[in-house]
């Protein structure tokens, strides 16, 4: 291999404390094949604990999830609590919440991958995979949402004798066509930088279960050319998944924004949800870290205070994001002295669920800013996964405070009226359960560590003594 | 392991096996589809070749075609109009004689039907000029009807379109949703 | 008209099928196994694809409007107003267009009912034949004087064949009743009537011509005499005349829907209208400089103004407007004569009527028309005879009774105790179309057709200028196993043979009618005539009834009513309470419209309050008691008590509370029983003058229970009320 | 926001949207609020009743509402006119671009609003975008009468002229186009064009007080037009722009020393 040595940029604050270099991972390298067997084994063992685990979920699945939802298309949505005018209910805010989930593994791979950051290495695929399975919920809470789901392919634009098309003027259309790609690429983008890991446990694997990985592998052996095209491939998808990223949630914002509603037709509404996404959705990446970390052998090697430091920063960053985004969003109406809209801000404010709103401002901006400046406390996994539950909830608040809260206002007085949730209530239980059952499947199915990142990583890193001091210099492999 | 399985598709054997499955999967649906399109079964087995023949004239019978949605169906106050002073023979007669004595109405099975949600009405089809068998076929060929071609929307969008190529307000109004579904 | 139709319901199959396609593609196959039923020997004209339409009279009020119905196949699809006919011209009220729901109403008596026991729900079918024989039996072995018809308000002809037919046997007449006659104070108007104007008919006020109206409580929007006609009134009022919108006042303690209507409301205090009216007479007479006439020497405007509790400037400010208004109109009704001094405030009103010099003049107050058959008018039994009669039941001196068209067990104040007077009945037969409470009470159940199965007339009593009969006939054929009560009782008249045979020798109830009919065939002032009675009934049915083509309206004269002198007071109340009570007709269900769903779902004008019964309460009020929206709460009278929720009701005086009358049924079908609750359980045994109840002379208490319940509202209280407010 | 700054709305001004075909006038100084008008259109238009606990929730399916508001406190309180709220037919309906299966469509031939019940979906975006918020939406199957059995004999009064609504779809008037396509048959039939008047729908026919005037706008000389010219016409929401096809006309607020 072609080495280059260049010097990473230190702190010098760093220099100082004589820290050990070896707590980053990149420094404290084992050997391949130790490596790669610490990821099976964590792959491969399932304590009882898993299954007590998978068993509830997989109950929860199919109480809250397979038969509420039987239970709401047979009887209709009456069943649910929506009404008249809140004729969106919690499942488009369900969609938008897990939409905004879905981001922040793109973001995590994809942008990090691109500007090499080299803390991304270890967790890119747990990442990715929330993507793909956030996706999934979306897409599900879309179907729950409709009145007549069987007809649902009627989305699709597929030549017919009747000579009907979706109509391409509709804001749901856009966010049809987008979520479809979005889930595509996503799922692409999941599968490279999977398939040497796939070649790895295949040729580990024996009997029967290496049939599926050969299949998966694509015959994956490592050399030269194939490095190189994956490589290629996995920065073509980079850079285009990232545009692909931000127009889906500035799709989705659309819906709203595209609307003639009170506290929705509001052109910040693009970014505002984007942001608003990554919010939440860098918080769910600390908790499901802090989940596989504390649950899974050998992670403590893999995924440690470091890289809970960045995401840290990370939360916080975006919180401050999401904060100037939220004032933006509320100083317009506030100023611009459109009477629904003021009626509007009152009712969030002083309506009979006052409360959501300031739970939302508490979730959202005052923990993560009083927790996340500290370098101690971000690095602490327990208090990340903590922060990173009030953000998920202060932003489902969020979707809810814009969907059915907004929508009981409307220019015709005479019709409002609250919403009261019913089914859908398990139906939300019923989508997080699905999506972390899918997640604990998949532990024991694919490796949750990219295992030849964190070797390149390691390989292209050493340590060079200059003087007293140990710096830590970068190899490219190319 | 796998790779076995992929190459016994390779062979002649495989691929002709494959071809079979496929085959099995389409002539199912092809088999759904021509259940739901088979014409059913009705109480009488009424020969209309024979009745229009006899150069009995549609609207005789189906008189609501002129100025309704509805054309009806005659009910055996209407055969026996007549058939009473046929003597009764063959199968289908008694049947209907049964029917007349037992003051029970013959509960015909309407065939050229469309959903509840589409309002078909003959009398604009009757005043612009079409005539029964434009749409319901030769019916003095049938003994039991049924219909010549498939009902939907497709077939009643072909006519639509060419009878108002021409004629833009026209054009609005037959292809207009609101024609049909309200 | 048309045979036996077998039942059909081919519609919902055919939505289903809808359904089962739709899932597919969203257009049909080509065959779908729907079989539709077709009449056995269905008439041609049911198979030409077209609607027919059948004129005839709508029988949810007395006022006789008309209808013309659109059947298909055999099924009446829609009502619609006849335009032709003089009291609605086209229009309908929303009773008349949801009487469908009573035609197809799934709780209707299917079959002659024999009950074993009264009160249970079960009784055992017979056939018709043995029901003849019970009525027979009925009639041939008590006494003449033992036996009791009582009667609705609907229909006429029924009225009239009962009435030849008691005469003939010598029993007493039968008694006529309905809760709107009570809730109308109709003996009161004619009462008065008859005293200021001489002549005991019913005052007919020309509402569209006038330029100023001024209501003492009259609900002449909502179901009081005749609403349709006299909305047409209400718009000529404001729209008739180009470029001049002619003003309305109510004085009313609630802001009824009539009320809502008003240029101005005047929350008086109940019973002082009598006193107000006078003070504006006298307020005029002096403005205009005239002698004081007598009637209204004895009244004092500051004091009538404190007495009613509002402003004197205001009164005095009315009283200018009406006496320069060149149509001036005051109308005495609803709340204002259900006091004990309901017939004084009549003959008030009445009185400044005729000192503004409107009578038999445009846009003033007018005799209605004599309807066709009639010398004059009769009107309804007021409550105090039926209080008379409810008193002969008690004795046991009636064996058999026989009930049409009116519940009393759910009309009559229950301080009454009409129930349990018809303990004392042996033989209850009731003709209910529909299982109402008294039908439960009923030891036989011979139920009549519904309204639209059935032949009949209806004397137009109020509402036209013309004297009208306004016609009904069968728009479809019976749905369920019931015959015409006039069928019934003269088949019974033939088998009891006798006088009763001989006086009424008539195969059936058309015969019958014909008979009665045949003596309008001279009558040239007809909008038609006919050489003989067939032609005749056949215009008569054409057309939806007779009417003449004149303005047959009587000019009444007062000669000497401003002579008389009015003693006009305060009126009594009964009871301590804190509240006046105000019981109201439901203007959406009236008195029988809660057994048709629709009806129940339609939401209050002013309230928009469904499904259910409410106690309107003035919101500052309820504040001082903490009383919330759906809030329940006791009403304790004298006589009674309930609990119903409360909604806070910005218009009305915080000493009053009102309860809409309509729900309340214990029985009456699955969308009636158990539903709301029935102000008549409050009601004193109070009469004015003139015989009709005093139902709004009673004082009540309020007190919270500390339940709620939620009253069903077709506003969102959030966007009407504010956010604090309770949904 | 920007629906209530005055931006010009970017829409295709074609004759239709000059003279349109169908209107109404709805009169507020005569309406009553007798509720006629609710219970012709739901007997009409096959239009299900659903029930206390639903109506209570905002689920009733008037596909006409009367709206009154009230203003100050007793004794100086104050009565909205009657406000009948139906279809506006707007001819820039927000309804129609949301759809994302033209479910809810223009017609083009007689320039209303059309709800296809058997495209439906049940996205409700129509419903959320409506500014007059006069979409209802079958929650349940009301018109189901194998789950509510009292219906089998109700139902014998459905209109075969008017689909039966199922479960899960969006609709709302239709300006009784039943009786449009009705009268331009017979017209057609006769050779003639449709008459002023020859059309109603249901509310109008009931209407006690003749509030409500319907006929086409594009003749100068019809009732409607004629009505619609009044000097105290005014449309709902104005503002948004989307040439609503209902002319209300202001009647005075009423109450006590009014």
């Amino acid at each position: 291999m072609a080495a280059t040595a260049k010097s990473l940029p230190q702190p010098r604050a760093r220099v100082a404390e004589h820290e050990d270099p070896r707590v980053h991972l990149m420094h404290d390298p084992r050997p391949r094949g130790e490596m790669n067997d610490m990821v099976l084994e964590s792959m491969h063992t399932a304590t009882w604990r898993y299954w007590i685990a998978t068993g509830t979920l997989t109950f929860l699945v199919l109480t809250c999830f397979v038969f509420a939802w039987y239970y709401l298309i047979a009887n209709g949505l009456g069943v649910a609590g929506v009404n008249r005018p809140v004729y969106w209910g919690i499942f488009l805010v369900n969609t938008v919440f897990w939409i905004g989930i879905s981001h922040a593994g793109t973001f995590i791979s994809a942008i990090l991958r691109v500007m090499k950051i080299e803390g991304r290495r270890p967790f890119t695929r747990a990442a990715e995979l929330m993507t793909t399975f956030g996706l999934v919920q979306a897409g599900a809470s879309i179907f729950m949402h409709m009145g007549r789901v069987w007809l649902a392919y009627w989305l699709f634009p597929f030549p017919n004798e009747r000579g009907l098309w979706p109509d391409f003027h509709s804001p749901l259309m856009w966010d049809f066509l987008a979520i479809n790609t979005y889930l595509l690429c996503s799922t692409m983008y999941l599968f490279l930088p999977l398939i040497p890991d796939l070649a790895m446990v295949r040729d580990r694997a024996k009997g029967w279960q290496k049939i599926p990985y050969r299949i998966l592998a694509l015959g994956f052996r490592g050399t030269e050319g194939e490095w190189k095209n994956l490589h290629t491939a996995m920065n073509i998808f980079a850079f285009a998944i990232i545009p692909v990223m931000f127009s889906v949630h500035t799709i989705v914002s659309w819906d709203f924004a595209m609307a003639t509603r009170p506290g929705w037709s509001s052109t910040v509404f693009g970014p505002y949800f984007v942001i608003g996404a990554l919010h939440s959705g860098m918080a769910a990446v600390a908790i499901v870290l802090f989940l596989i970390r504390s649950t899974m052998k050998n992670m403590k090697y893999f995924l440690r205070p470091e890289h809970f430091n960045l995401i840290g920063m990370l939360m916080l960053l975006v919180s401050m994001a999401w904060a100037y985004f939220y004032f933006n969003d509320y100083l317009v109406p506030w100023y611009g002295g459109d009477k629904w809209e003021k009626i509007l801000q009152e009712f969030t404010e002083k309506g009979p669920i006052w409360w959501l709103w300031y739970v939302m401002l508490i979730c959202n901006v005052a923990i993560p800013w009083l927790i996340l400046w500290r370098k101690k406390w971000r690095s602490t996994p327990w208090l990340l996964a903590i922060v990173g539950v009030f953000i998920n909830i202060g932003m489902w608040i969020e979707r809810y405070v814009i969907i059915p809260e907004a929508l009981t206002i409307n220019r015709m007085p005479f019709t409002w009226r609250i919403y009261i949730p019913h089914v859908e209530i398990f139906l939300t239980i019923g989508t997080v359960s699905l999506f972390l059952l899918l997640y604990m499947l998949a532990s024991r199915v694919i490796p949750l560590i990219p295992v030849w990142e964190v070797q390149e990583g390691q390989e292209s890193h050493t340590l060079r003594r200059v003087g007293k001091a140990e710096l830590s210099t970068l190899t490219n492999i190319e | 392991m796998a790779r076995r399985f992929f190459n016994a598709l390779n062979q002649p054997l495989g691929r002709i096996g494959v071809f079979i499955a496929l085959l099995a999967v389409f002539s199912g649906v092809v088999w759904g589809i021509v259940q739901t399109q088979k014409p059913p079964e009705q109480p009488i087995q009424f020969p209309h070749n024979l009745h229009v023949g006899l150069g009995i004239q549609c609207l005789y019978c189906h008189s609501g075609a002129l100025r309704g949605p509805s054309p009806g169906i005659p009910t055996e106050t209407k055969c026996w109009g007549c058939h009473q002073q046929i003597p009764i023979q063959g199968t289908e007669l008694p049947k209907l004689a049964a029917y007349v004595e037992n003051d029970k109405p013959i509960s015909w099975v309407p065939v050229a039907q469309v959903p509840d949600f589409v309002h078909f009405v003959h009398r604009p089809h009757i005043a612009a000029g079409l005539n029964c068998e434009n749409c319901h076929g030769n019916v003095a060929g049938m003994t039991v009807y049924q219909n010549p071609q498939v009902i939907n929307m497709g077939w009643c969008l072909k006519c639509h379109r060419q009878k108002a190529q021409d004629n833009p307000v026209l054009y609005a109004k037959l292809t207009d949703c609101g024609t049909c579904h309200y | 008209m048309s045979p036996e139709i077998s039942r059909r319901d081919f519609l919902k199959l055919a939505s289903v099928g809808a359904a089962t396609t739709a899932a597919l593609t969203g257009c049909g196959p080509a065959s779908r196994y729907v079989t539709r039923e077709p009449y056995v020997k269905m008439p041609e004209y049911n198979y030409n694809g077209l609607s027919t339409y059948y004129a005839t009279t709508c029988r949810e009020c007395s006022a006789g409007c008309g209808l013309v119905i659109r059947t298909f196949q055999g099924r009446a699809l829609k009502v619609e107003g006849n335009r032709d006919h003089p009291v609605n011209m086209g229009k309908t009220c929303p009773r008349g267009q949801i009487t469908l729901q009573g035609l197809y109403n799934p709780d209707r008596v299917t079959d002659p009912l024999h009950r074993k026991q009264r009160g249970s729900n079960d009784g055992e079918k017979m056939d018709w034949d043995a029901a003849v024989q019970v009525v027979t039996d009925a009639l041939t072995h008590n006494q003449p004087n033992e036996v009791a018809f009582l009667l609705g308000m609907t229909p006429d002809h029924l009225f009239d064949m009962v009435s030849d037919m008691t005469k003939a046997m010598g029993a007493p007449a039968p008694i006529r009743y309905g809760a709107p006659a009570m809730f109308e104070s109709r003996a009161t108007l004619v009462q008065a009537a008859q005293t200021v104007f001489g002549q005991a008919a019913l005052p007919s006020f020309d509402i569209g011509g006038a330029d100023l109206v001024v209501s003492f409580g009259a609900n002449f929007l909502e179901p009081w005499l005749s609403q349709v006609s006299q909305t047409r009134g209400y718009r000529n009022l404001r729209q008739g005349t180009p470029n001049h919108r002619g003003l309305f006042v109510q004085f009313e303690s609630r802001m009824s829907q009539t009320a809502s209507k008003a240029d101005e409301w005047i929350p008086n205090k109940p019973g002082t209208e009598a006193v107000l009216a006078l003070a504006m007479g006298r307020i005029i007479a002096e403005a205009r400089g005239l002698p004081l006439p007598p009637a209204f020497a004895t009244a004092d405007v500051n004091q009538a103004a404190s007495q009613a509790d509002i402003n004197a400037d205001d009164l005095k400010r009315l009283a200018t407007i009406l006496g320069n208004a060149q149509r001036p109109l005051v109308i005495p009704g609803g709340q204002a004569l259900a006091q004990s001094n309901g017939l004084q405030t009549a003959q008030a009103i009445l009185s400044l009527n005729a000192f503004l010099g409107n009578l038999g003049k445009a846009g003033g107050v007018y005799l209605s028309p004599i309807a066709p058959l009639e010398d004059a008018y009769h009107r309804p039994a007021s409550a105090k005879e039926m209080a008379d009669f409810v008193g002969t039941l008690k004795k046991g001196a009636v064996k058999v009774l026989f009930v049409h068209g009116v519940n009393p067990l759910f009309e009559l104040p229950k301080s009454l105790s009409f129930a349990d007077a018809l303990k004392n009945v042996p033989q209850v037969i009731s003709f209910a179309t529909f299982p109402d409470e008294t039908a439960l009470e009923a030891d036989y159940v011979f139920p009549d057709h519904h309204g639209l199965e059935s032949w009949g007339y209806q004397k137009v009593a109020t509402g036209s200028n013309a004297s009208v009969l306004s016609g009904a006939q069968p728009v479809v054929s019976p749905f369920h196993n019931t015959k015409a009560t006039v069928d019934l009782l003269l088949a019974a008249s033939q088998a009891a043979g006798g006088q009763i045979a001989s006086a009424l020798p008539f195969k059936d109830e058309l015969e019958y009618i014909q008979s009665k009919l045949s003596t309008m065939l001279s009558n040239a002032n007809g909008f038609f005539t006919a050489p003989e009675i067939n032609s005749f009934t056949a215009y008569f049915q054409q057309h939806g009834g007779w009417w003449s083509t004149g303005d047959d309206r009587l000019a009444p004269t007062a000669a000497d009513a401003l002579n008389a002198n009015i003693g006009a007071s305060v009126s009594q109340f009964d009871g301590d309470g804190e509240f006046f009570l105000l019981p109201f007709v439901s203007p959406t269900l009236a008195e029988g419209g809660a057994n048709k769903p629709w009806l129940q779902e339609l939401g209050d004008p002013t309230t928009t309050v469904m499904w259910n019964t409410w106690i309107e309460m003035n919101p500052q009020k309820a504040d001082e008691m903490g009383i919330q929206d759906n809030d329940i709460v006791t009403i304790v009278s004298p006589f009674g008590a309930l609990e119903a929720p409360v909604y806070r009701y910005p218009a009305i005086r915080p000493d009053t509370i009102a309860i809409p009358f309509g729900q309340g049924h214990t029985a009456y079908g699955q969308f009636a029983a158990k539903r709301g609750v029935n102000p008549v359980d409050l009601l004193p045994q109070k009469y004015n003058e003139a015989g009709d109840l005093a139902y709004a002379g009673v004082k009540v208490h309020v007190q919270k229970t500390g339940r709620a319940r939620k009253l069903s509202k077709m506003e969102g209280v959030l966007g009407v009320y504010g956010f604090d407010a309770k949904q | 926001m920007a629906n209530d700054l005055q931006l010009p709305v970017f829409t295709n001004t074609s004759e239709q949207e000059v003279s349109g075909k169908w209107g109404m006038v709805i009169d507020q100084d005569l309406c009553t609020g007798c509720q006629a008008c609710v219970a012709a259109c739901s007997m009409e238009n096959n239009v299900p009743f659903v029930g206390e606990e639903d109506a209570n929730y905002g689920r009733s399916m008037h596909w006409i509402r009367i709206e009154r508001f009230w203003s100050g406190t007793f004794p100086e309180v104050k009565m909205t006119p009657y406000q009948p709220m139906l279809c506006q037919q707007c001819h820039n309906a927000p309804c129609e671009p949301v759809c994302p299966v033209f479910a809810s469509v223009h017609s083009a031939s007689e320039d209303t609003n059309l709800q296809v019940y058997n495209r439906c979906v049940g996205t409700r975006y129509c419903a959320n975008n409506c500014p007059y918020q006069v979409r209802v939406f079958n929650w349940r199957d009301y018109t189901d009468a194998r789950a509510r059995p009292w219906l089998t004999s109700l139902q014998n009064q459905l209109s075969p002229d008017v689909t039966v609504r199922r479960r899960g779809v969006m609709e709302k008037c239709t300006f009784c186009i039943q009786r449009i396509h009705q009268a331009e048959q017979v017209a057609a039939s006769e050779n003639r064009s449709i008459a002023d008047g020859d059309v109603t729908p249901a509310c109008a026919q009931a209407c006690p007080a003749d509030a409500i005037v319907f006929g086409r706008i594009d003749d100068p000389n019809s009732r409607v037009s004629q009505a619609a010219l009044n000097a105290r016409g005014y449309h709902q929401l104005d503002e948004l722009r989307t040439t609503p096809r209902i002319t209300y006309l202001h009647g005075a607020s009423n109450g006590s020393n009014g």
